[in-house]
């Protein structure tokens, strides 16, 4: 099971841990420290990564996941702390910030919708995403949430087709693909509207 | 709580305490489930008791705060 | 199996990914149901705190929408706490584990009093620092025994080096840390007495599975 | 069934008034008759009772229940041999239902001992400690294998006595007017029992008093073996008198002391342990 360059890499992994503990120790500065949280969770990502096989890769996602909300949530927490309520002012003034966002997220969507599934989604979440971070938008989280919520439903709806009527097994694959497609689009253009608006 | 009520909750707790350990005695059902029955019969028990007997209750009150 | 907690009642298998119950775990996801279900059932109580300097005191209120979240929260958090006392396999076991944390920092977060805050954030980055050995352990685990499921590793025949056993135990402490916090007192200045006891619930059940989990591979 | 959980809560209560009995006679005191801790529990169940204004209501009552609840289940899984695991996984249990008690009335004299029973956690630690312990040895943690091995090679309190020290100081800080029991001292009124009266109270008296038994009970099932049901209510009884002397002559300790001493106990029982798994096979 251990493949030679394991040992290597785990040693590695200990040193880069020393580093950031030796960092966050150091630290004081409140922001400072929540910058470095993120470096300890990148080593952790790097301790599964040296599994190195199907099973790390599966093992990631949660893990990044779970690293990342845990990010969201304590730069809330210090927004809030700190009393940071000011929405940012407009941002870059690029001329094809302006002009071009319509189209490009158009096909980027397009695109994303013939490809379907999971890497579809990320394409038309990115078209998406281009396109409210440059018009702007404000944050509606509850509604995209929604979205997500009822495709994600559906997306295990298709896999109950599968385990029980597996004669309708096309429509699942249908069903699955564009449900996957719409949940990973909503969550990614959640990005595009971070800007501190009225979160309803 | 209304006078009723708690004669009815101690009047449960207590037949199902009873009911349990007549079972067990009777061997009709495993011991861990006349345990497990007993576990949620006997606190209900011990406080229906006590509000069965209780003198009359009082007004609601805030906390006491100091002397 | 693992016989510490006594013999498993019950098993359940995905594959290989399984979850049992011994009367032990069985125990503590009992006591984790009963308090997720207070913890739904019952209003925050008003704290009495008095007015420094006199004889005044008041009682401090728990708005609807904080109420609200923090019970989700809670909710939130035994479900997590649930699944932990549950699981059979390790990672899943550490991502029920880093999920309490979230949640626990959820709990006292919503609360906009900034010494609570404070120690909520505190509290967070320890949370967030504590995922490296808890991921870790198990990647550790998975890396020279080659599973995750624990009673694989409990019938014995793998040497699960103990660097990973502590980090496991590291990583669950760091998690649980919220009780800790209570030496400060700031997140216990928050009213609402249901939620915040789900937090200390919670950190220790999940330690009190992993000193099974530890003991046992 | 029931007449072990009725007779396990008075024989507690019982012990309890002796605890006080011995603690006032060390101290030339008269001291209040034996059976004080029953009378007490009776004249709590019948007194008048509310749920006070600002409290949760559902916890404030849910929590009496939880705590009868969870000792009578300690008694039943001590009394069936049942995992060891399971009794300290109640004990530490126990320390949320006084949290419990503590943050559900609203009273600020209660939310203190709510918050120092939560910090007394490092009495917890020795306990881990001692299960670690007993394990090297009996490679078991059901307590009828403990038991069983106990009547091969003689009582484990010879064995491994660090491992029984500090299960006695585990039984040592839940007691009352103990050196730890700072959760009830007298500058916050009774602690986390402060706004739980009548009826409610009257249960915690049932909580007290089969917690003592149990905890007694189970020092003795783990450390002495097995033996005729009096002569363990003896043996119990010596138990508790030898604690109530510690108690009589200790003074109570401020949180921060009783939590360092805890934790050198545990520090010790690491050391100990740690040395036990460097010599066993």
């Amino acid at each position: 099971m251990i493949i030679p360059e394991y040992s290597l890499g785990l040693l590695v992994a200990f040193a880069a841990m020393g580093v950031a503990f030796f960092a966050m120790m150091r630290e004081t500065d409140g922001f400072h420290r929540l910058l470095l949280t993120d470096l300890i969770e990148v080593v952790s990502l790097a301790f599964i990564a040296l599994i190195g096989t199907d099973l790390a890769e599966a093992l990631i996602l949660p893990g990044l996941v779970v690293g990342t909300s845990e990010l969201i949530a304590l730069s809330e927490i210090y927004r809030i702390k700190e009393g940071y309520t000011r929405p940012p002012d407009a941002g870059l003034q690029i001329e094809v910030m302006e002009s071009a966002p319509g189209i490009l997220a158009a096909l980027l969507v397009v695109y994303g919708i013939v490809l379907s599934g999971f890497s579809g989604g990320v394409v038309a979440g990115l078209g998406v995403l281009f396109y409210l971070l440059c018009r702007g938008h404000d944050e509606r989280f509850e509604l995209i949430e929604t979205a997500s919520g009822y495709s994600w439903a559906l997306w295990i709806v298709a896999f109950f087709i599968f385990m029980i009527l597996p004669q309708y097994w096309f429509f699942a694959v249908m069903l699955s693909g564009s449900a996957i497609l719409v949940k990973v689009m909503a969550k990614m253009s959640l990005i595009g509207t971070m800007r501190g608006g009225p979160n309803a | 709580m209304k006078r009723t009520t708690i004669t009815y909750g101690l009047a449960a707790s207590a037949l199902v305490i009873v009911a349990a350990w007549a079972a067990l005695a009777a061997s009709l059902i495993p011991l861990w489930a006349a345990e497990t029955a007993m576990v949620i019969a006997f606190p209900v028990l011990v406080l229906f008791l006590g509000l069965w007997w209780r003198a009359p209750g009082g007004e609601e009150d805030i906390p006491f705060i100091g002397y | 199996m693992p016989d510490i907690g006594g013999d498993p009642l019950f098993v359940l298998e995905f594959g290989d990914i399984l979850h049992y119950y011994t009367p032990y775990t069985i125990t503590l996801f009992l006591l984790a149901l009963i308090f997720t279900g207070l913890a739904i059932a019952s209003r925050p109580e008003r704290q009495i705190d008095i007015a420094f300097g006199g004889d005044a005191y008041y009682a401090k209120e728990t708005t609807v929408s904080e109420m609200r979240f923090r019970r989700f929260m809670a909710i939130a958090c035994g479900l997590a706490t649930l699944g932990a006392m549950g699981s059979g396999d390790l990672f899943n076991f550490t991502l029920f584990v880093s999920l309490v944390g979230i949640a626990n920092i959820g709990i006292v977060a919503a609360v906009k009093n900034r010494h609570v805050l404070d120690a909520a954030y505190e509290y967070g980055i320890v949370a967030m620092v504590a995922t490296l050995p808890l991921f870790g352990g198990a990647a550790l685990v998975v890396a020279t025994t080659g599973t995750l499921a624990i009673p694989a590793l409990a019938a014995g025949g793998f040497a699960v080096p103990l660097v990973a056993k502590a980090f496991l135990a590291l990583g669950v402490i760091g998690e649980g840390m919220a009780p800790f916090y209570a030496a400060k007192a700031e997140m216990f200045r928050a009213p609402g007495a249901p939620y915040v006891i789900m937090c200390s619930l919670s950190s220790l059940l999940i330690f009190l599975r992993v000193v099974e989990i530890v003991i046992t591979i | 069934m029931i007449e072990y959980l009725v007779f396990a809560a008075a024989f507690g209560l019982l012990l309890l008034g002796l605890h006080r009995k011995v603690i006032a006679r060390v101290q030339l005191r008269p001291g209040p008759p034996v059976w004080q801790e029953i009378l007490h529990a009776l004249k709590f169940s019948f007194k008048s009772t509310w749920v006070p204004k600002t409290a949760s209501a559902t916890l404030y009552v849910g929590v009496v229940l939880i705590g009868i609840g969870i000792w009578s289940a300690a008694l039943f899984v001590v009394l069936a041999g049942e995992s060891i695991l399971i009794l300290f996984a109640i004990y530490m249990l126990h320390k949320i239902v006084e949290h419990g008690f503590g943050l559900s009335s609203g009273s600020p004299y209660g939310k203190f001992g709510g918050v120092r029973s939560v910090i007394s956690a490092a009495s917890e630690i020795p306990l881990f400690v001692t299960i670690a312990a007993i394990y090297f040895f009996t490679d078991s943690l059901l307590l009828r294998d403990i038991v069983a091995y106990q009547a091969v090679h003689g009582p484990l309190l010879l064995i491994a006595p660090p491992a029984a020290i500090a299960m006695y100081i585990v039984i040592l800080s839940k007691l009352p007017y103990g050196p730890f029991s700072i959760v009830e001292s007298k500058e916050l009124v009774s602690g986390y029992k402060t706004e739980h009266f009548g009826v409610w109270r009257a249960g915690i008296s049932v909580i007290d008093g089969t917690k003592t038994f149990v905890l007694l009970f189970a020092f003795v099932a783990i450390f002495i073996g097995a033996m005729p049901f009096w002569a363990a209510l003896v043996i119990m009884t010596i138990v508790l008198v030898s604690l109530s002397f510690v108690c009589a002559v200790t003074p109570m300790l401020s949180p921060f002391d009783s939590v360092t001493v805890q934790g050198i106990v545990t520090l010790l029982m690491v050391g100990y342990a740690a040395v036990l798994w460097w010599v066993m096979p």
